[in-house]
């Protein structure tokens, strides 16, 4: 048991801290939100060069073959930089689900391309009817002569607008929430029949609306099994919500750190506002939501690529809905502690919470990931009393 | 003891609901309930509609032509008004200054005023906060110096709420330096047409522009623009605050936002089925309503002991004003939450009243999405405003308690 | 709209303060707790003087017509004063269920009975597997040849062991869980068949298990509609239940009071504790809560007798589920600032602590009560939509 | 950075695990898993078989008779011991008054109470709360006035845990008046069976016998029971606490105490179905597993960062403390929640190990009913004593966050 980061990984976030303060400070960062793309292209190729974007990738495909923890390690300085670039979408869930799945050919065709900064994917899994249920495909994928055909809508296909590919889940038999009959294609940009409506998120990134009308796609562009994708899919969002938590944790550590700042050098009446009992308390009560904040995000990062799903699950759903508890308490704290200067766009606390907010509604929030928990755990009582 | 409302109660409610009915205009009922951008003219306009009706103050005595409600009247009209889409009115003239005014200015300054704001002809804001003078509120620094028939007044005001709108604006200055800080303090309406005002944005979380920085340079103000006595103003702010007060719970619009996130999830889909059929996301609703519930009881158990005992709103309303500002917070955060993954565009667009969503959007993202995700953000400044949570629980705890 | 106790009321108050004062001091509150009778004969007799048990009968019963909101303002004292003696159950449960669906002849038999305070129903209506539900009943009720036969087993029957009838609901149709089939018995403590099993409560009353073994019953001892009796059974609960929340607000009351006192008065480091402003927060939180509790109970009190059960419901469960959280929220926070003096037997807070926790526990938590107010508001919302 | 135990630490948990299940006897066990009352022998019997294994004091340093392990062995020691329904170890005499022995008293000291205590000859009780002195603990006012080879000691000391079955006190005491209250106090080791001692049972919120006054009247204590200096008491005291502060979090009992409410949810039947099948409750269960899921690795994480340093545990631990307690009592509340009306009988007699129930009262009041709604009432200490929730906060506020 350890629970020290390695040599590289703490060079590592060295590196990315110095690559912050220096290339991404928080008038740059609001400027890249307001830029057409929505991020900076150039830290995107200096990411590459770091091998950050093949880090978690084996050797032989341009990677590094780095761990859960190590994508922890980077998550979490991306959350105190606020980093905007389509790291989630494209390194972790994308390429770590065609790690994981994708025939050896194709493997070797993206791998090597997302490491070295030339090629984006996203992943359109959600329908606006199914919430965060991925099991609810009503997107049909259709036997043709040559492939498949996909129609179909998905929403909120997060980093789609730079994307060059988008894993689009699909389903060619079975009622429009079965777990069986989903299929997974690998479906160009420029896919005749695909159309994207684009929009900016609430905090800073893209995202679009995917239309799909009758696109064919080649056998080959199936990744995994086809109709029994689900559990391919699940285990890579799971893979993203790890990522997302790390994140989160460097934000909690962040917005703490700011607010005890605050608290030390605002005065009212006279005195620092950080000599009141009961703020002193509050902050308290901060400091340890981070403290147990880092170890789940620890449970995750070790958790995160298990086999077995029902352990995953746990590990993963526990520890999102305990991090969505956790820094909603503490992103409101924070901003309550600020008052007004909480509330205003020119300083980095509104930006912080309103990243938190935006992690807690994504692939899944506190509630939704307690429900999955709280299920879970009925089916081992039940099992542990018969 | 009894919950039920008078029969002339009841009638006052059917004619209130009849007016709105009748009078409320549907673009402004529509932007209100869609969440939509409000500009000036709407909100004059709707001020407008009412001081015809004779409503134009709910509150004021008569001679100054209020309609000279009770707070049970009041109550009913606020609940009526929310529940129809109606914009809230400009508690910075009526309920803020206008009393302060009625108590405290001369009779020169009440007749030119008053009856511009109940017409709705003058926009008022209010200058108090100062950049290192929030709770602390005396410690403000902004100066007026008296110089012959004017006062020249120097410094900054902050946290100003839509003063961009704004004719007037009421402010504590500094008049002398002499002794306590509340005793130099004085209270001073200033035309915001006079040179040497500049008002900056300030762009709030949501992405909005609502409040502003108001600088004060060498600003020349008539002396017949104090209000009372020089150096008596912090008097005046008191009093003012207590009047901020009495509509602290806010349970009309929390109602309406309650009624809103329960048609929100019975609209929006789990997994196919309506949200509202996930007994864990209604028991959050459930919640809040329970709370909502014993406020709005709690509310009118203090409003009847104020009118009861003819006096203003003591320090228990902080009460009204923790927990209203919860509430509503809550309910903010819960129709956010119920959008799942809808949550996260941000369509700065959208809040326009005559946005079209595009057709690829429109078949899921419903129209009351878009301003949801904003609003829950701006609504974290609810504990924040108009005296802290933090504040709040001070004032019961000493003024309430005894501690 | 009305908020002011009247001149009676308010006098009833008045009286019941003086009583307690002086006959049922915490001490000797301590020493009925413990005696083999559980509350004291003398007090309930004087209870029968002051008019108090038949208060809410009317007056051609030897009532005195009174209110829900009277009863509020006699449980508010009882709670204040921890009162022992069984009025929840006698003269608001059983009591008010006779007054709402007995045939005159029983009304005129018992009402005045209990009013003159020598007569003690208590209610028998749960079953161990029904956990809060009503509607959940085992028991049996076969018709015979005269009569009724009943078998099953009630648990936890409050105040039982004083008790000179029961009201025993049992089935003669229907599943175990339906709402339909339930029909309620008046049954004499001496019938033959019937067996009690007795044990003092947590908070000082009695109790007892029912064992009922083929027990003969009258026809006329059948109270309102046979096979049908559900309705009345929760309506009479739901009476108790707003008595309970009206001792809650009283004992919410007590409590407070005690902890600004002992904040006032309690020196750490040479200063008074209530001058720490996390303490101070706290208190007002308290505070806080104790007038939300007070605007439910008045909602309960007044809406308690309703005959719509949707709306009743509505504000019962509301209330239940609501002053459940408040006043736990109290009674943890009063017995966490008293410190250790807060968890010892010797000083009242914690048998006001007792107490409360008690009431939550009895006809249903605040979460099943909350699960009850949901599950309305399902049903509302639907309807407003469709 | 991971999360396994090494083969070695695996290798010791079975031996641990298969040690529990040989030699931890059955009517111990029994009364742990039911929450029976302990008696005084229950634990000695326990300590005893714990010390011929050689497990007597498992962090004590070997030359001391104890098996100098490692925190990590220690947290595997107390969870297995947890979950097999082993009691716990008197702290007190292992945890508290023993390392400060080995730290400052003197050879003689160290040769005859250490080997009694691990042996569990000797039964310690704490002498620190007075009256008036619970958190402020440095305005204690037991004097002990040195007269020749004796100390006189009077006074009174509370909250004193299990002090009936005790054979010796370590004690507090004020030496001197001259200073700072911290500076005049000393650290006494006092034999219960001194003439001058009597201990009065206090009764807890649950009617049990678990704390006492002990009054000291002239009590003669010879001056070899000095530890350390005098007048240097506090600094042992607080050397003490830190040591008092490692098994903070109870995570080995939490787990236990988790596992039990899942049981007694799955037993405890609502309209006919099992309790765990709600998703309410069940909810409720998950959201507590979730803090202790949180609060197990945050306990490894700091103790392993103490090994790593090998230093003493910090302020810190203040969070294992406040989380620690906070989720043995929801535990315990959710336990008494389960029960339902089952929650309300009050049976003293069912505390004790050879409780059968009437007849009547067994075909539902299941056996794990009658300590739970006792022990909710109970555990509200925990979040009091041992440093409340709120100097714990202090403690963060001031030494971890230096506000």
């Amino acid at each position: 048991m350890d629970f020290r980061l390695t040599e590289e990984q703490l060079a590592l976030q060295e590196t990315l801290r110095r690559f912050i303060a220096k290339d991404y400070n928080f008038e740059r960062r609001r400027s890249l939100a307001r830029s057409p793309l929505g991020y900076s292209a150039q830290a995107w190729a200096q990411y590459a060069e770091l091998g950050l974007l093949g880090l978690p990738y084996p050797e032989e495909f341009g990677g590094l073959g780095g761990s859960g923890v190590d994508i922890m390690a980077v998550m979490e300085l991306v959350g105190q930089g606020l980093l905007l670039e389509p790291y989630v979408s494209t390194v972790v869930l994308c390429g770590g689900l065609l790690r994981d799945a994708a025939a050896r050919a194709i493997k070797e065709a993206l791998l090597p391309q997302i490491a070295a900064g030339k090629l984006q994917i996203a992943l359109a899994a959600y329908e606006a009817a199914g919430r965060y249920e991925l099991a609810h495909v009503a997107s049909t994928a259709v036997r043709a002569a040559k492939g498949w055909r996909l129609t179909g809508r998905k929403s909120v296909v997060l980093d789609a607008p730079s994307a060059d590919y988008f894993l689009v889940s699909a389903r060619s038999s079975g009622k429009r929430t079965d777990a069986e009959g989903i299929s997974l294609f690998l479906v160009r940009r420029d896919a005749p029949g695909l159309t994207l409506q684009a929009y900016p998120t609430q905090s800073g990134g893209r995202a679009a609306d995917l239309h799909l009308q009758d696109v064919a796609i080649d056998d080959d562009a199936v990744i995994g099994a086809p109709e029994r994708a689900l559990p391919v899919i699940e285990r890579a969002v799971d893979q993203g919500i790890a990522a997302l938590c790390a994140e989160a944790l460097g934000i909690v550590t962040a917005l703490n750190e700011a607010t005890l700042n605050y608290l030390k050098t605002r005065k009212q009446f006279g005195t620092v506002i950080g000599s009141f009992q009961a703020l002193q308390h509050r902050m308290a009560d901060m400091f340890i939501a981070a403290e147990q904040t880092r170890s789940m995000a620890i449970i995750a990062a070790i958790q995160a690529a298990g086999d077995e799903p029902a352990t995953r699950r746990r590990a993963i759903s526990g520890a999102k809905a305990y991090i969505g508890q956790a820094a909603r308490f503490v992103g409101q704290q924070a901003v309550q502690l600020h008052g007004a200067m909480g509330v205003v766009d020119e300083l980095n606390v509104s930006h912080y919470f309103k990243r938190l907010t935006m992690i807690d509604m994504t692939f899944g929030d506190a509630d939704h990931h307690l429900a999955r928990f709280s299920d879970a755990l009925r089916v081992e009582a039940i099992g542990a009393a018969s | 003891m009894n919950l039920n409302y008078t029969a002339a109660e009841e009638a006052f409610r059917a004619e209130v609901r009849a007016f709105l009915e009748a009078e409320l205009p549907a673009d402004i009922r529509s932007k209100v309930r869609l969440g939509r951008r409000m500009q000036k003219d709407d909100l004059v306009r709707w001020q407008k509609i009412l001081y015809r009706r004779g409503w134009g103050a709910g509150m004021w005595p008569q001679r100054y032509g209020g309609a000279d409600w009770s707070v049970v009247e009041q109550h009913i009209f606020d609940e009526e008004a929310a529940a129809a889409g109606a914009p809230p009115q400009i508690a910075f003239a009526l309920r803020m200054v206008a009393p302060v005014l009625m108590s405290f200015a001369t009779a020169a300054q009440q007749n030119y005023f008053l009856p511009r704001i109940i017409c709705g002809e003058d926009w008022w804001c209010q200058g108090y906060s100062e950049p290192g003078s929030g709770s602390d509120l005396a410690s403000l620094r902004t100066s007026a110096v008296r110089e012959g028939a004017h006062y020249r007044v120097t410094g900054q005001k902050t946290w100003n709420t839509l003063g961009q709108y704004a004719d007037w604006i009421f402010c504590l200055v500094r008049t002398s330096s002499d002794a306590r800080p509340q005793q130099g303090i004085s209270f001073l309406l200033i035309d915001m047409k006079s040179p040497g005002i500049t008002v900056r944005p300030i762009i709030t979380i949501d992405g909005e522009h609502e409040i502003n920085d108001i600088f004060f340079d060498n600003v020349q103000v008539p002396v017949e623009n104090l209000v009372g006595e020089e150096n008596k103003g912090w008097t005046y702010a008191k009093f003012l605050l207590s009047h901020e007060r009495t509509n602290n719970a806010g349970i009309g619009n929390c109602k309406r936002a309650l009624k809103r996130l329960k048609e929100i999830a019975t609209r929006q889909s789990q997994n196919g089925r309506p949200l509202i059929e996930d007994s864990r996301f209604r028991d959050r609703i459930a919640q809040v309503e329970l709370e909502l519930m014993a406020l709005e009881i709690t509310n009118l158990r203090v409003l009847s002991a104020v009118s009861t005992e003819s006096r203003a709103p003591g320090p228990e309303v902080s009460l009204l004003k923790i927990k209203g500002s919860e509430i509503i917070q809550q309910l903010a955060e819960l129709q956010m939450h119920a959008l799942g993954h809808d949550a996260l565009p941000y369509l700065r667009e959208a809040l326009e009243v005559d946005w079209v969503p595009a057709p690829l959007l429109a078949d899921h993202y419903a129209a009351f999405a878009p301003p949801l995700t904003g609003q829950y953000f701006n609504y974290r400044k609810t504990t924040i405003y108009a005296g802290s949570t933090e504040i709040q629980k001070n004032i019961i705890s000493k003024l309430v308690l005894g501690l």
